[in-house]
């Protein structure tokens, strides 16, 4: 099978269209038989904004970008200019012929920082700010320049639907440029239109009009431009059946499978769209006729009350959780402490964004894992794991639940932007293998005549857990160091054992839970050169070890899921091994790093970190590694890709 | 089974100071839940951080005792999650007027069923008698360096506005009067808040029990000390809205009683209107079977552990094939 | 000069004027040219639950308990019950003699807990509950017994007052065993008075009464125990001026010296007692006439306003603090986030107490290292500095408040209980040196015909600063990533320097702070042994490292005291020397030694850790410092002193 | 020098929605602090987050954009340590009265002299049209999955209810009369909060400019919309409190007034009361020179750095010899 490696970009403003696109072209590429891996880029704002969604298309499953794009749909000049200098020779950018006149310059919503840094590029460079101009200097480098009239061709629309307002279907770029994207590269339209039938299902009147924009720009592309792109992308066969999701989904419905029947929920991006999409889909089937299921989704007055609802609802016997990200995780921190003092069992998604404070809050970041594994007054065991790809946020956010339970302890589920707002192809995800385990629990049939005690000492430091509202189990809650009775106890010896009781879990969790739900290992296992790292580098990492491995580098990567507690045995054994270790982390300071040291005494030896709001691309990473290999880099290198 | 206070007694040593207004509360609300007839372990107490949070410990029912401000939210939780529990959460006034008072106005939006009791003694008692929000300004209680400089809130007129459907205000040491209301504010069907005045002998100086009795008047006549504190349903008062028609005429009646200060300070309930649907109402209105199978009932496994919960239907939409 | 070193504990319920004994006590030695070290131990309870104060009293400078008591003034029988093992051989206890009877399993504010531990004690000693059992079993060790009528004494003083009721005078128990004290030990009595004079001031009635009540029960002492204990306690020449402090208030006149002219606060225990004590004195003398000074301690609504409000009130140029303890740091963390990526120069005081949640909120704990570095989402620059003693608690109130504006950056001041609410004797504090720092500040004159901007970049990464108000000066603050004015802006490219420029100032504190702001070492610099610490178990270390020493152990101590960022060289090249780092702190995984692993690589060879809520004593640490230097220690010893 | 409200303005693109209601807000702020002749430089503008919070970004004064619901302690922090300031906060109705409701109830204790503005548009409009606290229950907005199930929240009636010495209400495209009550709120001495309805094109479909322009409701007779929004002032309203006996009643009359909604929707100053003394009265009290003096004024050190404050009367407490 030939390989497909396809990279194509919409950009535009806010509020035009671009997920819609990315979505729609997405749809229909999976129609196609082909994998689509996709990154979303907007600003923390409404409309107007620019926005924009890379997408990258392949015969086999992909989970990252590079930092090419082959075909540049802009919807507007400023989406030329952002994008117009990760266009590769060969590639195409699909411009509204009606902008080039535009004195880029003067785009409003091109702040000063961006304006000076480019105003020095078009000097150094010889070029007025027409973007003409600066389309035709692409063109030098070998890029296509496809002049679309888009006015023309709406009018044409409109005239077909008998519209008299151009105003009403401006929207409908977005399509438009769909339509001129698939018509270069010459794709079966057929599977376009489904899938703009399906994006726009229930709305026939929306999927008329479009299905028309789609059909008028494809054939325009078709006349207009013969030769099209320099590249035809195929239609596989396939009788797989395959997703097509983000992780806010993917999170979404692995909680509402692993039981979680609560979720307490305050907006913040980028998490609220994962307790929306639940909220819309509240009443859930069951696989048990008869028996129903539903989730109450609640939006709270802040953060502050989204945790400890939660908190309140584990203790009732349900399962719960909360959503949020940095900012909003900051405020949890006192409801966190209590949990933690209290063995609740309650799962908070963490999403982490660009920070500190407000930071990007719409862009990527991976800054929050010691602040998640510290967060909190006082000692106290908690778990955090971070998922690598979509695919383990479906899985985390079931085996999340089960860890809360079992150990009884608050979960966090360390997210990240990246893999939030990003979607990506899958074959259906396999469930056959779940499970639920609930931990040590006690009904009224076991409290007969027993003086129940819900912190008794145990040999692990798990106690038997009784739910509010069992008959002979009544116990007590406290924020205050407790008696096993949960009454409040100041006396120093107790005092001793409670610590050790709650701290001892964590020793349950380092024996009890296998080390393959801890870490990924890829490649060999005696490579001379290990990479470490966590989160969403993930796919990039993955995908330049082929590479690299390919090439001849003896490489391998351990990917650490469960950052706390560390497995810090088994990661000392693997990376003792290692003649370079190669932390990849998109923070300021390398803090898994950090973490590894202080628990093994091992040094990384090499950084490659990023923390310009933008996820880490293979092409990056690859050229990072390749330095690293080559024996020719600097101990930190910092990545910078990504407008 | 009959039920007497004393069987919702522990042993745990009560720790209040001699004299203190929560001894009356205490024994109001065990009296409440008796003569109720709840069942304890059906009963769950949730209580802040202050002296007023350690009742839960004293109560032989399940009793949690959160965060400082945080009462509501785990209260509403536990009610959300499990509809059947009769759940009371109770909070000082600090911690419910200070630090938590974003709650107390939220949840006035919501509605859930459910009895808040505020013990409003003027000062923060645990941390060493330090003014709270309902100290009048320029009060100087015992342990404050200078006079208070905040103004006070009025927690009855708050809650109005806040949208509590039942509001009240009791008395710490007029434990049967207490007593009846705890018990309508938990028959209240919906969201209800009684304001407990409660001496502080400790550090609130001015609003003793003396002076709650008057001890500073006496009647020329019969030589005995004027209360201060009187009923509103001895004056006739009706704290009902029949009507939503009459909704803001009665809450405006209930705000012009509640700032009633000074000489002549009511208690009883001041507003109660069950025709605004509760929480649990509207829940169910999404989703039908949430009363039977709320959140903490339902079976999210079978035998072998495996879900029972069929995500078809999100992976129908997500299908790109 | 004769050694002294006399340990006196009074103990009884809260609220029968526990503290006010040891501070008269305390006050009384030294008005006689002794040194004291005193600590609190209490519930966090108003009335009635066990209270006791250990006081030392020395001839030289003394900042840690030992386990000893060498006399016990018992108001009531628990206090017996609670502390009867601690008294020494030879030692004494005070008691009144009507509680003989008492049974001491029905004392109803023993909790469960304390119970079933003692009535196993005296089982195993073959002892009845009744307390005068107890004591005779104690005077087999050699333990003195003074049964003084505390009832018949209070009547003698209702009599001589012409008081009617006891009950109104009852609160004189502790005047009472002070005069026992004081008569057993043969102090001399002017100066008790003296002390009761000034611990009353302004209230004559009350000065009289407890005069008398001291006298009557000195004499008491002198004739019923004529013999006294086998112990005189000395007056000593002295004409250095002393001052006898907490912690608490220790950092109060440091702040208000250093310039805080804002403080605001969340009642908290033990925070509240210095921003109270600050209040009391807000209007404060100058030293220059005619110019006015004065601090406005605000009382807000939550802790998420107290460090919202002092961060607003640095902007305008006003020195601003505010103070709390776990829980309220738990909810400051986003407003620190907001202070980090402002660079706003807020100081906050952290007193760490028993955690996690409310945990042990009057009692001792050093659980929040971590948390006071990590806290807070997303990584910018913080300073966190760690008093190891009362005075150095004076000293970095002030310290704090200079490199928060030198660096524009918040420092967390981390003290803790055993600071807080202990007191001690120093020699006056010496203030000439201390300076003023307030970094680089630009007035109306600098700003004539310039474009300012907040945030300009710069070598060190701090920008000169403008205070509100100023005119020519406008500029913006934000909590999103901003530009170099402070406006927001999402640029990837200016995203990376701002997250430079703002962690770059952590170098900046390393290369020009002084170290010797930054550790403290005592002993031989070539010492084989090297303890490591933090925060207030410096006192018990220094005495044991003295007699260790002493005994011919080579040894010596590091103590850190800018725990963020880490002087990690410096701390590397001392330790690198050692063949035993022995690493002491009241928490549970040993949190300095974590970081200092991963600063440096290096490894903590022994722990010694204590997590009870109670301070670490001299004796303890002494004991397993020894069991280290005499090789036969485990890798971890936790202590366990303290009821 | 005559100013102009061009001079506030400032050259970062306004990135608001077309047709949002922010953008006649924040040309009534500009043309008020013009009119007012407030020098930019003594003017302190804070906000939280949300659409309205990028306010002072687009305003040439100092400008704090704060945390979300935290614009009231860091502007009162601000304007206690200097009284000088002419300090605004300006926050989203989710900011004040979601997340923020707390701050917003204990700064009506405080009564700092200076002026609150509330964006509400019923809609979390940043995060893409949530419901906010004052969308009435039962409301589908755009962008919510299922209607809304809390209670709204009246502004107006909470701010009386809280202490707050000005309260009104204003409407975002009545520029004129927005500015007017703008100016009347800063020149309030006190704490003044002005509730602006804001409507929000892209997530409140429902209370759209057409909405309360009655575009809906067509007058037989003249063929023309019959606004719902209509001014207080007009019907002889007098929301001032010239007496403290008139407190109560005129505190009354104001929720009267403001619990008007649907048809007939009343904008202007609802309540007015300067018989409290401002917080800043309050401190002077006890700190004689702090209005001359405030915190960000004093000296703190000599030309040498060492500071200037004497702590001998802390030491001559603390000394034993
Ligand atoms: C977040 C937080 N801040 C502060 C405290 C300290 N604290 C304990 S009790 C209390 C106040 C109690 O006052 P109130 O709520 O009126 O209860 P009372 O003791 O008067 O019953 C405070 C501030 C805390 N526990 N948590
Ligand atoms: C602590 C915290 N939680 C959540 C958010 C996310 N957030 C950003 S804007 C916003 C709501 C904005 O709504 P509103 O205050 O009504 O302002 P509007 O956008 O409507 O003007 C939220 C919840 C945040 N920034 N911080
Ligand atoms: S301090 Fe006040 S409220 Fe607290 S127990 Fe004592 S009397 Fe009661
Ligand atoms: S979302 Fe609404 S409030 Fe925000 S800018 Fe757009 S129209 Fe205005
Ligand atoms: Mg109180
Ligand atoms: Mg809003």
């Amino acid at each position: 099978m030939a390989e497909v490696d396809f990279n194509w970009m919409a950009g535009g403003p806010q509020g035009s269209g671009v997920d819609a696109a990315a979505n729609i072209f997405g749809r229909a590429c999976g129609y196609g038989g082909l994998y689509v891996y996709g990154r979303r880029e907007y600003h923390s704002n409404i409309k107007g904004l620019h926005s924009y969604f890379h997408l990258r298309v392949s015969n086999h499953e992909v989970s990252a970008n590079l930092n090419d794009v082959d075909l540049l749909a802009a919807f507007d000049a400023e989406a030329v200019v952002r994008h117009i200098g990760e266009v590769v020779p060969g590639g195409g950018i699909i411009v509204d012929k009606d902008q080039l006149e535009t004195r880029t310059l003067t785009i409003p919503t091109l702040p000063p920082e961006f304006k000076s840094v480019f105003q020095n590029y078009l000097k150094s460079q010889g070029l007025s700010d027409r973007l003409g101009d600066l389309l035709e200097n692409a063109k030098k480098r070998g890029v296509q320049v496809f002049q679309v009239p888009y006015m023309e061709l709406l009018k044409q629309i409109a005239n077909r639907l008998g519209i008299d307002k151009l105003s009403k279907i401006m929207r409908m770029i977005n399509v438009l440029t769909i339509g001129v994207s698939f018509g270069l590269v010459d794709y079966d339209i057929k599977l376009v239109e489904k899938a703009v039938k399906t994006f726009f299902r229930e709305r026939p009147k929306i999927v008329e009009m479009n299905i028309l924009a789609l059909k008028i720009a494809y054939e325009y592309a078709k006349k207009s431009f013969p030769e099209g792109l320099n590249f035809r992308l195929p239609k596989l066969q396939t009788n797989e059946e395959r997703i097509f999701l983000s992780g806010n989904q993917a999170v979404a419905v692995g909680k509402v499978l692993g039981g979680c029947r609560i979720q307490t929920y305050y907006p913040i991006t980028p998490a609220a769209d994962e307790s929306e999409y639940i909220e819309a889909h509240e009443i859930l089937g069951t696989r048990i006729p008869g028996v129903d299921a539903g989730v109450v989704v609640l939006q709270t007055e802040d953060e502050i009350a989204a945790i400890n609802m939660a908190s309140g609802a584990t203790l009732t016997g349900a399962r719960a959780s909360t959503s949020t990200s940095g900012p909003g995780f900051s405020l949890m921190v006192e409801g966190l402490s209590w949990a933690g003092n209290n063995e609740v069992p309650v799962v908070i998604t963490y999403y982490q964004r660009g920070a500190p404070s407000t930071g990007l809050p719409t862009r990527h970041g991976q800054d929050d894992l010691r602040f998640a594994i510290h967060a909190g007054h006082g000692e106290f065991p908690r778990i955090v794991l971070a998922s690598g790809d979509i695919k383990e946020c479906f899985y985390d956010a079931i085996t999340a639940f089960n860890y809360a339970e079992r150990f009884q302890l608050p979960v966090i589920h360390l997210i990240d932007k990246a893999l939030a707002n990003s979607s990506q192809t899958f074959p259906i995800f396999e469930t056959k293998e779940v499970k639920i385990q609930r931990g040590n629990i006690l009904g009224e049939d076991k409290l007969k005549d027993v003086e129940y005690r819900r912190f008794s000492f145990t040999e692990t430091g798990v106690s038997p857990r009784v739910f509010l509202g069992t008959r002979g189990g009544i116990h007590w809650y406290t924020g205050d160091e407790h008696n096993e009775f949960g009454h409040i106890s100041e006396e120093s010896a107790n005092r001793t054992k409670m610590v050790e009781k709650r701290m001892k879990k964590l020793e349950a969790v380092d024996r009890e839970v296998p080390i393959n739900e801890k870490v990924n290992f890829f490649g060999d296992k005696n490579a001379e050169n290990i990479i470490i790292s966590w989160g969403s580098p993930k796919g990039a990492i993955l995908e330049s070890l082929n590479k690299l491995t390919g090439e001849g580098f003896s490489l391998a990567f351990l990917q650490v899921r469960m950052v706390h507690p560390l497995p810090s045995k088994h990661v000392a054994e693997v990376l003792q091994k290692a003649k370079k270790i190669i932390d990849v982390e998109m923070n300021y300071s390398g803090q898994l790093g950090g973490i590894i040291k202080e628990k093994t005494g091992i040094s990384m030896d090499f950084q490659i970190l990023k923390y310009n709001g933008r996820p880490m691309t293979t092409t990056e990473v690859y050229n990072a590694l390749k330095i690293v290999l080559s024996g020719q880099a600097p101990r930190r290198q910092v990545l910078t890709y990504g407008s | 089974m009959v039920l007497r206070w004393t069987d919702f007694k522990t042993d745990v040593f009560v720790d209040w100071c001699p004299g203190c207004g929560n001894f009356g509360i205490l024994v109001a609300l065990q009296m409440a839940l008796a003569e109720l007839g709840l069942e304890p372990h059906r009963v769950v107490l949730v209580s802040g951080i202050g002296c007023s949070g350690k009742v839960p410990h004293f109560v032989n029912t399940y009793g949690i005792h959160t965060l400082h401000g945080r009462t509501l939210p785990f209260a509403q939780g536990i009610k959300i999650a499990n509809p059947d529990l009769e759940v009371i959460a109770i909070g000082g006034d600090g911690d419910g007027l200070g630090i938590g008072v974003g709650h107390l106005v939220n949840a006035g939006r919501r509605n859930v069923d459910m009895t808040y009791l505020i013990h409003d003694n003027g000062v923060y008692g645990l941390t060493k008698g330090q003014a709270s929000p309902t100290l009048q300004r320029g009060l100087k209680v015992k342990a404050i360096p200078k006079p208070n400089v905040n103004e006070a809130i009025n927690p009855v007129m708050l809650a109005i506005a806040a949208g509590y459907t039942f509001v009240a205000r009791a008395y710490a040491y007029d434990t049967k009067h207490l007593k009846e209301t705890i018990k309508h504010a938990i028959q209240h069907k919906g969201l209800a808040l009684v304001d407990i005045l409660q001496p502080c002998p400790t550090y609130n100086d001015i609003h003793t029990k003396e002076w709650y009795a008057g001890e500073d008047r006496i009647d020329h006549e019969t030589g005995k000390p004027i209360p201060r504190l009187y009923k509103l349903e001895e004056i006739g008062y009706d704290p009902v809205v029949h009507d939503v028609a009459e909704e803001f005429s009665k809450k405006v009646a209930a705000m012009e009683k509640a700032r009633e200060w000074g000489d002549k300070i009511p208690i009883g309930i001041f507003y109660k209107n069950e025709l605004v649907p509760t929480f649990h109402e509207r829940i169910a209105k999404r989703i039908p079977f949430y009363l039977t199978l709320p959140p903490a009932k339902q079976i999210i496994h079978d035998e072998k552990g495996s879900p029972i919960t069929d995500i078809m239907d999100f992976l129908e939409e997500l299908k790109i094939t």
